[in-house]
């Protein structure tokens, strides 16, 4: 056994190890050197980095791989799961792909970005925590461990969303969140209780084969309800999104990068529990949880547009974009599911055309929200660096200044607005194309919404950047390199993303698609698959 | 077996009281205390359900240390509960 | 690898080359930029050329000059006031009442489902 | 009584009616319906980890991971607090 | 925070190593008794508080530092991870007891199936780590708060 | 026969703290409505786990084997209820730093900026 199959073997659990031990040696090593700790956190994201792209080859050559903790012992022991075990799919690892790219960027860009402010060794240790915990709810197949991760990710961000302790709307806004994330919590541990009660199980995977033997009992239905109300509050879905701009408005920027993987690791476990848990029930004819997620996708997408138009702070407005983004998620995948319920009974999910090429479509959008949107949260922040002001109403002419973070923030406001040739046309195309399939308005709907996503950001555009040269801003000069090489990556993964979008989805976003709607391969191992 | 049943009701009652009152008091202070006694009445119900692992942990943490950060809080603050604005 | 990324965009009824597209913007450009080149030429520095031209004014003061971002998109949020005055009322900032829309969805939810 | 708290009312009623309506439809008090996971722990306890206490088995080895993730809840907070409480300038 | 009267002084002079050799009991005893590691160190943390409480944190201030609680906090949790990834290069699976069944401390079989002191394996050890964790993530919150409390009355 | 009144406590608290999340304008009492409900969640699962006549899960060496309550249960309470703490005293701090930014603990101090 050499040593790459090793880390291999053990990749699942060194992902989330590694920057746990990070975070518990941050005080430590914050004693010693300032400088020293971030360059460690910068190491630490990256080691886990290399971990989740080391599984991604193996997982998507090979498919699931399981990780039991405290056991070399078979993962079934007397036909049940005893132990936490990790099950990492295609859906999984792509998600965890995301995450971990945010996190790289979000501790990139905090170098320069944090430097001038106290208190930075917690700082690091809190967003090495929310990276650990992020990564937890998209790798574990534990119904009560995602619970874990879910308040880890929810302290460490409430936490650093207050960061700026000074700013009184910054200490509401984490308050609130806070407040938010544990009432949304605490319901995901009574669903979690009252599965556990009727199948003395917590593995999702067993606990999805109970439901399909013993049917949809009407404690499985209040527990799906609990589920899909309290992790669409933490997805940030309307009419549960109010948290969503008043957290991402006041983090500081990178924070905000992070939290927008925090809060589509939350939406992932809504899909995990839909589909995967519920996954051998869902699509009994009289229940279609599908439009309830298209109906939350619907109202998500037109409150996030209409607000955002007439927000006059930049960070906020982002925020409200991102609701926005959030609904098309919901809609593509709630599309998915109720075509598959809406069809006759001989059609399976895979075999509905358009129900995967809507989850295709809602899965590959995930990953071009977090990175459009981050990229506007970074150049938010770099303008925020620059000028220390966030109000649109003041700010203006800074193209002057500032070309990189201008020419930053048009790819991000083009890729955003679904224009091509950039990542979020080719997912948004996908949504249109298979919401039409459903409904017309749908489309309709998600069409428009995109244009007033263009308006929105245009009118950014034009205030913080064009216009006449604000006397104010004469001196100011371009963010450092720090901060511009973490926007150009993300830049660079757009450009990549949007030339390229056959690549991507057919190597990445296909299989965890599949991943979702097939929860035949979840479930393979419990009778002996691998 | 009717004196174990008979706590089985009259806890789960004491209970809910003492968290109605935690609920309906205006000092603050006073709400602590109550949410306090509730915790000591749940970490006994803890026991009497056969779980003295999770009743010393409730007893410990849920009535002494949660009790203690309140008071620290409420006296970092203010006692009383304000009317409507 | 080369071929893998030069394979069309499939969405299910329709297809999409990015690189097509680019292509034709890059053709379009550049026919645009040889429209553009058989304009004026005349362009100098300090002149009035680069002033701004106020129907011949003096030019205002640069904050005076730019236009606020509240003030863009006047003629739409007028017209949809009746529904971004809903939405305001909606989003009170208070933490209760984003409680209260979680005990709304619940409800609704349970209704909906539990009933079913 | 203005609008909003008639709605609260209204809404908390019926989550009310339904949890208390679904203590109906969950086994009885007492008479766990399914023995899978915990009946197993319970018969190898001693064997597999040497501990008597059978929380402390499972807490520590069974599910050590949840542990590990409740001890870094614990760590996150503390981190949180006492950067709240920094001090600002330098 | 200004310290008590005498006599509540006193008692807490006299409650706290009672409460003290309580918590650590129930800590060293997790995997036989009812208690462990959270109890054990909340029992602990709280007798802390008591102490912190009766003389006022101005006292405690100058006894212990926040930043020298954390770091204790820290090395707990690094003691429980490492043990985990001791588990890794020992047991073979990230927290396995490898110390369970061996000659090795805490590893002594358990006879008629009951288990002592000396069994328990990496338990007793975690029990530890995680002891010494929480008694000084508790009591770091307490302080921080009880600090921040007197900064207000200032 | 005791039916099934522990599930209708957990109902009762779990009702009394969003009671009190909606109704109270008072920050610390919200917490507290937010303790009450967390204790509702812990008690739920401390009563799936318990079985009649059962004894505590912890062996004293006796041969014969009595019927015990479910150990993972009560793990998982610990675990909820530790972080019920952690969550408590972020909460508060934060409460404590929006006491010192308004001075005051009524909850309409947390305006939205959408007004």
């Amino acid at each position: 056994m050499n040593i790459v199959d090793m880390l291999l073997t053990h990749a699942p659990a060194l992902t989330i190890a590694i920057p746990l031990l990070g975070a518990f040696l941050t005080p430590l090593i914050s004693r010693v050197s300032e400088k020293g700790r971030n360059i460690f956190a910068i190491i630490i994201v990256g080691i886990t980095a290399l971990f989740v792209f080391l599984m991604a080859s193996e997982i998507l050559a090979n498919g699931p791989m399981t990780y039991v903790f405290g056991s070399t012992a078979a993962t079934v022991q007397q036909s049940t799961v005893i132990r936490i075990l990790f099950e990492v799919d295609a859906l999984s690892i792509f998600m965890a792909i995301i995450g971990i790219i945010l996190s790289f960027v979000a501790v990139v860009y905090s170098y320069a970005f944090m430097e001038k402010n106290t208190g930075l060794d917690k700082y690091y240790t809190l967003l090495l925590l929310m990276t650990t915990g992020m990564l937890g709810m998209m790798l574990t197949g534990d119904m009560f461990n995602f619970f874990v991760f879910l308040e880890i990710t929810s302290i460490a961000s409430a936490a650093l969303v207050a960061f700026w302790t000074n700013k009184a709307k910054a200490v509401e806004a984490g308050f609130k969140y806070i407040v938010i994330s544990t009432i949304g919590a605490l319901f995901v541990l009574f669903a979690i209780a009252l599965l556990y009660g009727q199948y003395d199980a917590l593995n999702m995977a067993k606990i999805a084969q109970s439901l399909g033997i013993s049917g949809f009992t009407f404690i499985d239905k209040i527990a799906l309800v609990l589920f899909i109300a309290a992790l669409a509050m933490k997805g940030g879905l309307a009419p549960m999104h109010m948290w969503l701009p008043d957290a991402y408005g006041q983090a500081p920027a990178s924070i905000s990068l992070l939290l927008i993987g925090a809060t589509q690791a939350s939406l992932y476990g809504l899909f995990r529990i839909v589909f995967t848990v519920y996954g051998e029930v869902i699509s009994l004819p009289a229940i279609s949880i599908g439009w309830i997620l298209v109906l939350l996708g619907l109202i998500t997408m037109l409150i996030g547009v209409i607000m955002a138009i007439i927000q006059t702070d930049f960070k906020r407005l982002i925020g409200y974009g991102a609701v926005a983004e959030l609904g098309y998620m919901a809609l593509a995948v709630g599309t998915g599911l109720t075509i598959v319920a809406n069809a006759d009974p001989n059609i399976t999910l895979q075999t509905a055309p358009f129900a995967m090429k809507a989850i295709t479509g809602g899965l590959f959008h995930v990953i071009n929200d977090a990175l459009d949107i981050g990229l506007l949260f970074l150049v938010a922040g770099a303008v925020y660096y620059a000028t220390k002001e966030t109000s649109l109403n003041k700010l203006g002419g800074l193209a002057r200044n500032m070309k990189y973070t201008t020419i930053f923030f048009i790819i991000g406001l083009l890729a955003v607005s679904g224009l091509p040739p950039f990542n979020g046309f080719a997912s948004k195309l996908l949504i249109y194309e298979s919401t039409y399939q459903l409904n017309p308005i749908l489309s309709i709907v998600a069409i428009l919404s995109s244009i007033l996503l263009l308006a929105i950001f245009v009118k950014v555009l034009h205030s913080v950047f064009l216009g006449p040269a604000l006397p104010k801003y004469e001196t100011v000069r371009e963010v450092p390199k720090s901060m511009l090489l973490a926007m150009a990556v993300i830049a660079g993964i757009i450009i990549v993303f949007g030339l390229f979008p056959q690549v991507i989805v057919t190597n990445l976003v296909e299989p965890a698609a599949n991943a979702l709607v097939n929860n035949s391969g979840y479930l393979q191992w419990l009778t002996g698959g691998f | 077996m009717i004196l174990l049943d008979a706590i089985h009701i009259i806890l789960p009652l004491l209970m809910i009281v003492s968290a109605l009152i935690a609920v309906y008091l205006k000092d603050l202070v006073a709400a602590t205390i109550a949410l306090a006694s509730m915790s000591l009445l749940l970490s006994l119900e803890f026991y009497i359900l056969q779980a003295p692992d999770v009743a010393i942990a409730e007893a410990g943490v849920g009535a002494a240390l949660t009790t203690a950060i309140l008071i620290l809080a409420i006296k970092a603050t203010k006692r009383t509960e304000e009317e409507e604005e | 690898m080369i071929e893998m990324m030069l394979e069309t965009f499939e969405t299910g009824t329709g297809y999409w080359h990015p690189l097509v597209w680019v292509t034709a913007f890059v053709i379009i450009f550049l026919i645009v930029y040889i429209i553009r080149g058989f304009g004026e030429k005349k362009y100098k520095k300090g002149t009035g050329q680069t002033q701004a031209f106020l129907s011949g004014n003096k030019e205002y003061d640069k904050q005076l000059m730019h236009v606020q971002s509240s003030n863009l998109y006047w003629g739409w949020t007028e017209a949809l006031k009746w529904i971004i005055d809903v939405l305001k009322k909606m989003h009170t900032g208070n933490v209760s009442d984003y409680v209260l829309w979680f005990v709304v969805v619940m409800g609704i939810l349970l209704l909906f489902v539990g009933l079913m | 009584m203005n609008q909003r708290n008639i709605l609260a009312a209204a809404f908390l009623t019926i989550v009310a009616v339904f949890l208390m309506f679904s203590a109906l439809f969950m086994h009885p008090f007492g008479e766990p319906t399914s023995q899978a996971m915990d009946q197993y722990i319970i018969d190898n306890t001693v064997g597999e980890t040497g501990a008597n206490n059978g929380v402390t088995s499972v807490v520590f080895d069974y599910r050590g991971f949840d542990t590990l993730g409740e001890a870094t809840v614990l760590f996150t907070a503390v981190a949180s607090v006492v950067m709240l409480f920094r001090r600002l300038k330098k | 925070m200004k310290g008590m009267s005498t006599i509540v002084k006193t008692i807490a002079n006299i409650g706290f190593p009672i409460i003290t050799i309580y918590g650590l009991y129930v800590i060293a005893h997790g995997h036989l008794t009812p208690g462990g590691g959270f109890q054990g160190g909340a029992i602990v943390a709280s007798g802390l508080a008591l102490l912190a409480v009766a003389h006022g944190t101005s006292w405690v201030e100058s006894k212990v530092k926040e930043h020298d609680l954390s770091m204790l906090e820290s090395l707990g949790a690094l003691g429980f991870i490492g043990l985990a990834f001791l588990g890794l290069l020992m047991g073979g699976a990230f927290f396995s007891n490898f110390l369970v069944d061996t000659s090795m401390l805490f590893g002594a079989i358990p006879v008629d199936g009951a288990a002592n002191i000396n069994t328990g394996g990496t338990l007793p050890l975690m029990n530890f780590a995680v002891g010494l964790k929480v008694i000084a993530g508790l009591f770091a919150i307490v302080l921080v708060m009880a600090i921040a409390t007197n900064k207000e009355e200032d | 026969m005791i039916a099934n009144i522990p599930y209708l406590t957990v109902a009762g608290l779990i009702i009394i703290g969003l009671y009190t999340l909606l109704f109270k304008k008072n920050l610390i009492k919200m917490v507290i409505g937010i303790t009450i409900l967390q204790s509702g969640v812990n008690l739920f699962l401390i009563t799936l786990g318990y079985r009649m006549g059962s004894v505590a899960p912890i062996f004293t060496g006796n041969a014969d084997n009595p019927v015990m309550s479910y150990p993972v249960p009560q793990a998982l309470t610990l675990t909820s209820i530790v972080i019920g703490v952690a969550v408590l005293a972020l909460m508060l701090s934060l409460v404590i730093h929006i006491y010192r930014h308004h001075g005051s603990l009524h909850v309409s101090k947390l305006g939205g900026d959408d007004q």
